[in-house]
């Protein structure tokens, strides 16, 4: 059956629904489209990082959402488990076409999003081979549910910063920036819920950004260690049993310095969604050297008519996104309202 | 062993809904009460509710400085601590406990109700 | 005894259970779901249950749909989609079921409440502190004109009264009422160093913002240029000048270059990049704790030498320069209009709450936004967009919901300090005057029933304390 | 306003001693305004009892210092073995007065006559000295707010405008002086005061006043 809708919104994340709920109100038809079966992408996965203090990380903006679509009711039609297929320029609209069905579209809006760095194609840092070794993206993934529980049993837990970003050798030389913000809101969690343990974290530069900068400072300041320093591999104490502590080494000119942990947190950046880069190509969306779709300003990208919103276009935090998408949905409405898509 | 667990409309009570839907430990009975906001609930009211059987209050309620209503949190926390002040003055086993949560965090409720029951269990 | 149920969700338990017409005492009952509202919601209903999720049970959401079918809040209960069962005597009965025996138990003879629809009125007013730069502020004004919303500056001496949800704008010539007012503080720049007298005399440490307009006209041929940035949290945007005049200077003057900071932010679109260039251009980037440098300028009044300890391997270095450019920290000084906003309360100045649950830009008075003068194209777009949500979504507003008790109240003033919103005043002239609510403003959260020493707040379907017990639901009315 | 501090719960238990049917009598007008005798601590205070297993009932009054008004307690205090009265001094002894079959305790310490500063905070500002001069002290009273009741200029051990005697409080004197130079009258701080005749204050023994006019 051919549907003909006003605008077409690919990935159902936090930008991608905030765009749908900001077109929907002005009227527009709106069809989003979810590859997988769950509706919420990366941030509705997180957790909220708040001790008894709130560290404005942004997920109760998630929250206010899930309370939007519970009492307002879903903005437009969801299609889940549906990918797109190929997309063809026809008049001045989109012919879309997926496995199942096809359907004409007057704009795109492209809200795929990121995912975290997989942790395990960190070179040498022993995520998967030893146990102890947690990605940050895991731990804030069960804060909602089971908390810091399977923390409760160290002593001394290290954080390795900038793991999967700002490196130019794997063409990722951007800052994901939020990997700074969670990691102190993690320590800050972990020595709110257990106060005698010991945290050292190991970074480059510290980016401090949001609403709550002075107290991520005084987090950084008197919870943690700091050192300015990236551990070079991650090994096991050698002939001892089973949970035994890792050893961080580092390689310095003049000695090699190693140091004992419990636990390693690897924070991981974050990279663009493999449903980015399969649009990207799909649409022929000019990309950046880190394979972010490349924002022409106000959410415009190479091809006319099809926008860009969220984390596909660069790392960003979940205020980020909503602001964000108040910016793309206003210049959709001036492009639709103009006539030239 | 009776918690009587009121929560504030827009993250408490939820909370507290969703961790019970998960099913809390046998010996616990949680009676939930929905309230506007954390602020609405007296020192009186406390009280009230502690003559009764039950043994523990749960006040669930947003961060201290993420209140929808600004200082809602900030007067529980303060009438919570008087409240138990007073019952410790009176040699009363009987206690008021805070968790701080939004609307689909309940790791903060499961502890503090695990806390209560270990609390009563060292006191018997 | 005519009920009314409305789900979103058809629930068999519940359907099964409404037809047993001996259970449900014979009541009325209808079922409908959220579309077929509009045509049989209205109507006086004797009682209406909202069945749904639990989070879209908040006390906002029903009495917004209280404002849209006429229906007394008093005598909305809601119930959050729960089939499970529970013990009573040897039964086990739905929770559901002994649930509506309670709400068919409710005592009425509830006071009259009604919810409504207040749409605040679509004029913006602009204010803004004498000494911040006039540009800044005709930016963020053209900024919202072009979202098409009616803005203007207020300027002379002017005075604000609330009036219900809207202000009235008072000055010499004429008055105005505003829906909404956007409040432009002044920001000041200022650069957490202690530097000398002696070394700001010699007027070879300038701002960023200077020393951008300085670059345009002059040419650093050759000279020794320290960047200060002293704090870690310093904003991208300060960073992205660093780094862009950084590499310039380096290329164009290829003069020395150094930037001394306690941490280099890249968390921007792009930076990573311009950091990338600005060092391959030269400049010298040195992690080092700026509070503990010294400063001492040369005989000649022409080059300053900084002493500091560098953090990467501890050693104390000395070095002169031609110039220091200090990157100031941008603080937002709070806003006091006390003397010209006409209340009861004493005000404090306002400044923004660090409170992520209100509104973005929102301050705590209703239809208030504060918004720096320094803010970005993006944050003055968010600002644009939550003022035209703020003046089309209408205010819901319950009226006789709260009343002040005349007897007991003793004007303790204590509820119109408690009230985080600002809508309790004192009413009346003569002999007996009291507290009043304004139930255009009141959001209903009951801190000031809560915290009044003489109980003469009773804010109607709340756990009052004084005997009756607590309503099993959010909000609406009250059951045992 | 007079203000009072509720008595620890311990010591009114041990006041209590074995009277196990107690009523909690609370006062509308001052110790209401100061959140420490009022109806809503009057029954904290009786939840608190009933709790611990003690039968008790709680009243308030619009002000206990008035007979008229704790008549209608006639019936009420018949059945009970002990009172706990939340009003200031006055109101305990005019209940003791009116009761005198009973034993009635005080449950408050009564203070001062204070002024609430800022919500919740009261500090005294008057301890009736019987013979008002703040006006030559700018309305800074020395009596009260210093702690040595100086009148002719400060002890000078104060340290950052800061009492010696309280290092919480502000030093009167420094409040005088800076009041008295905003309205450029330091120099009548040069007159000398004589010594205070102090009969008009409590040391002079206990105190009266009447209006002939209104006696009946």
């Amino acid at each position: 059956m051919q549907l003909s809708h006003d605008i077409v919104v690919i990935g159902s994340g936090v930008s991608g629904l905030s765009v749908a709920r900001g077109l929907y109100n002005q009227g527009l038809d709106v069809l989003v489209v979810e590859r997988n079966d769950t509706v919420g992408g990366t941030a509705w996965s997180l957790g909220c990082k708040a001790t008894h203090e709130c560290l404005s990380c942004g997920i109760c903006r998630v929250v206010e959402q899930k309370r939007e679509l519970e009492s307002q009711g879903f903005p437009g039609t969801l299609k889940k488990n549906t990918g797109i297929s190929t997309v063809e320029r026809e008049g001045n609209g989109f012919f879309i076409k997926t496995e199942k069905e096809e359907f004409r579209a007057r704009c795109i809006v492209v809200a795929t999003g990121i995912e975290p760095y997989p942790a395990e194609q960190a070179a040498n840092l022993g995520f998967g081979t030893y146990p102890g070794v947690f990605s940050g993206i895991d731990l804030e993934r069960e804060l909602n549910e089971k908390g810091l529980e399977a923390c409760a049993a160290f002593e001394r837990v290290a954080f390795i910063q900038c793991v999967g970003s700002r490196s130019f050798k794997e063409k990722r030389g951007y800052c994901s920036q939020v990997c700074c913000c969670y990691a102190l809101r993690l320590c800050e969690n972990l020595k709110y819920r257990f106060p005698e343990m010991q945290i050292d974290m190991y970074y480059m530069d510290l980016q401090l950004l949001g609403e709550k900068k002075d107290t991520l400072k005084r987090i950084a300041r008197e919870r943690v260690e700091l050192f300015r320093h990236l551990p070079f591999r991650i090994e096991r104490v050698d002939g001892e049993d089973e949970i035994s502590p890792l050893l961080l080494r580092f390689e310095d000119p003049e000695k090699v310095t190693r140091s004992r942990y419990d636990a390693v947190v690897l924070s991981v950046g974050m990279i663009p969604s493999s449903g980015t880069r399969d649009i990207a190509r799909k649409l022929q969306l000019t990309q950046d050297t880190n394979g972010f779709i490349k924002n022409l300003g106000g959410g415009k990208t190479s091809a006319p008519g099809i926008f860009v919103t969220g984390g596909a276009w660069g790392p960003t935090d979940v205020q980020g996104c909503l602001r964000d998408a108040a910016v793309t949905s206003e210049t959709i409405l001036v492009s639709l309202r103009e006539g030239k898509t | 062993m009776k918690v009587v667990a009121i929560g504030c409309d827009k993250s408490g009570y939820p909370a507290v809904l969703r961790t019970l839907e998960g099913g809390c430990t046998p010996q616990l009975e949680v009676d939930v009460r929905g309230v506007s906001c954390l602020g609405v609930v007296r020192e009186s009211l406390l009280l009230e509710i502690l003559e009764g059987d039950a043994s523990y209050i749960l006040l669930a309620g947003c961060p201290l400085d993420s209140c929808h209503n600004l200082e809602g949190s900030r007067f529980a926390k303060a009438r919570a601590e008087r409240v138990n002040a007073l019952l410790d003055e009176a040699e009363v086993d009987k206690r008021v406990v805070l968790a701080f949560v939004t609307a689909d965090k309940t790791s903060p409720i499961r502890d503090a109700l695990a806390r209560c029951v270990d609390e009563k269990d060292r006191v018997t | 005894m005519r009920a009314l149920i409305m789900t979103h969700h058809e629930v068999p338990l519940l359907e099964r259970w409404c037809r047993d017409k001996e259970r449900t005492r014979n009541a009325d009952i209808r079922i409908c779901s959220e579309k077929q509202l509009s045509t049989q919601g209205r109507g006086a209903w004797d009682v209406v249950v909202v069945v749904g999720g639990s989070l879209s049970l908040t006390r906002e959401n029903v009495s917004e749909s209280c404002a849209r079918f006429g229906w007394n809040p008093l005598r909305v209960f809601t119930f959050p989609l729960d089939e499970s069962l529970i013990p009573r005597g040897d039964t086990w009965l739905p929770r559901w079921e002994i649930f509506f025996q309670g709400v068919l138990a409710a005592k009425n003879g509830v006071p009259d409440v009604k919810a409504h629809r207040l749409t605040p009125s679509s004029k913006v007013k602009v204010i803004s502190h004498p000494d911040t730069e006039r540009k800044e502020v005709e930016d963020i004004i053209t900024g919202m004109r072009q979202k098409k919303l009616d803005v203007s500056l207020a300027d002379g001496d002017w005075r604000i009264i609330r009036e219900g949800v809207n202000y009235r704008f008072i000055t010499s010539d004429r008055e105005e009422i505003v829906g909404a007012i956007v409040i432009v503080p002044q920001v000041e720049e200022r650069f957490f160093l202690h530097v000398p007298d002696q070394i700001i005399d010699t007027r070879r440490l300038v701002t960023l913002h200077e020393f951008s307009d300085k670059m345009k006209r002059y040419n650093f041929r050759r000279q020794r240029i320290a960047f200060l940035v002293p704090s870690p949290t310093t904003p991208p945007r300060q960073w992205e000048q660093v780094f862009s005049l950084s590499e310039k200077l380096c290329k164009r003057d290829c003069a020395q270059v150094m930037v001394l900071c306690a941490e280099t932010v890249v968390a921007g679109e792009g930076l990573e990049e311009s950091y990338r260039r600005s060092r391959q251009a030269g400049t010298l980037y040195e992690k080092t704790d700026l509070t503990r440098a010294v400063f001492q300028e040369t005989i000649d009044m022409r080059g300053i030498q900084v002493s500091f300890r560098t953090e990467r391997d501890g050693v104390e270095q000395t070095l002169l320069f031609d110039w220091l450019i200090s990157v100031p920290e941008q603080v937002i000084q709070p806003f006091d209009i006390s003397n010209r906003f006409e209340s009861d309360k004493i005000l404090t100045p306002f400044s923004r709450p660090a409170n992520s649950n209100l509104p973005p830009y929102s301050i705590h008075c209703q239809g208030m936004f504060l918004i720096s003068p320094f803010s970005t194209l993006a944050e003055r777009d968010e600002l644009a967009s939550g003022l035209q949500k703020y003046l089309a979504d209408c205010v819901i507003a319950e009226e006789g919901r709260v009343e002040v008790d005349e007897e007991k109240c003793i004007l303790c003033l204590t509820c119109m300090r408690t009230c985080p919103w600002g809508a309790v005043d004192v009413e009346g002239k003569l002999k007996r005057r009291k507290a009043r609510v304004n139930w255009q403003i009141c959001r209903l959260c009951g801190l000031c029933a809560s915290s009044c020493p003489a109980e003469a707040i009773t804010i109607a379907g709340f756990p009052a304390g004084n005997g009756d017990t607590v309503s099993v639901i959010s909000c609406g009315g009250e059951v045992s | 306003m007079i203000v009072g501090e509720r008595k620890p719960i311990r010591e009114i238990l041990e006041l209590l001693g074995d009277n196990t049917t107690v009523l909690v009598v609370g006062c509308g007008s001052c110790v209401t305004v100061c959140l420490s005798g009022g109806e809503r601590e009057a029954r904290e205070l009786a939840s608190i009892l009933r709790i611990r297993g003690q039968s008790a009932r709680e009243v308030t009054v619009e002000r206990q210092c008035e007979k008229e008004f704790l008549l209608p307690l006639e019936k009420e205090i018949e059945p009970v073995q002990a009172v706990v009265s939340l009003a200031c001094g006055i109101g305990v002894q005019a209940m003791s007065e009116m009761f005198s079959s009973h034993r009635v305790f005080p449950g408050l310490n009564t203070t001062f006559m204070g002024m609430p500063v800022e919500q919740g905070l009261w500090e005294e500002y008057c301890s009736g000295c019987g013979e008002c001069v703040v006006h030559k002290y700018g309305g800074v009273c020395p009596v009260t707010r210093c702690a040595k009741s100086l009148f002719n200029g400060p002890c000078g051990g104060s340290q950052a405008g800061l009492c010696e005697v309280k290092p919480d409080r502000d030093c009167a004197w420094q409040l005088i002086y800076d009041r008295l130079k905003s309205q450029n009258r330091v120099e009548e701080l040069l007159q000398v005061q004589p010594p205070k005749d102090w009969s008009f204050s409590r040391s002079g023994g206990h105190r009266k006043m009447s209006r002939e006019d209104m006696l009946l």
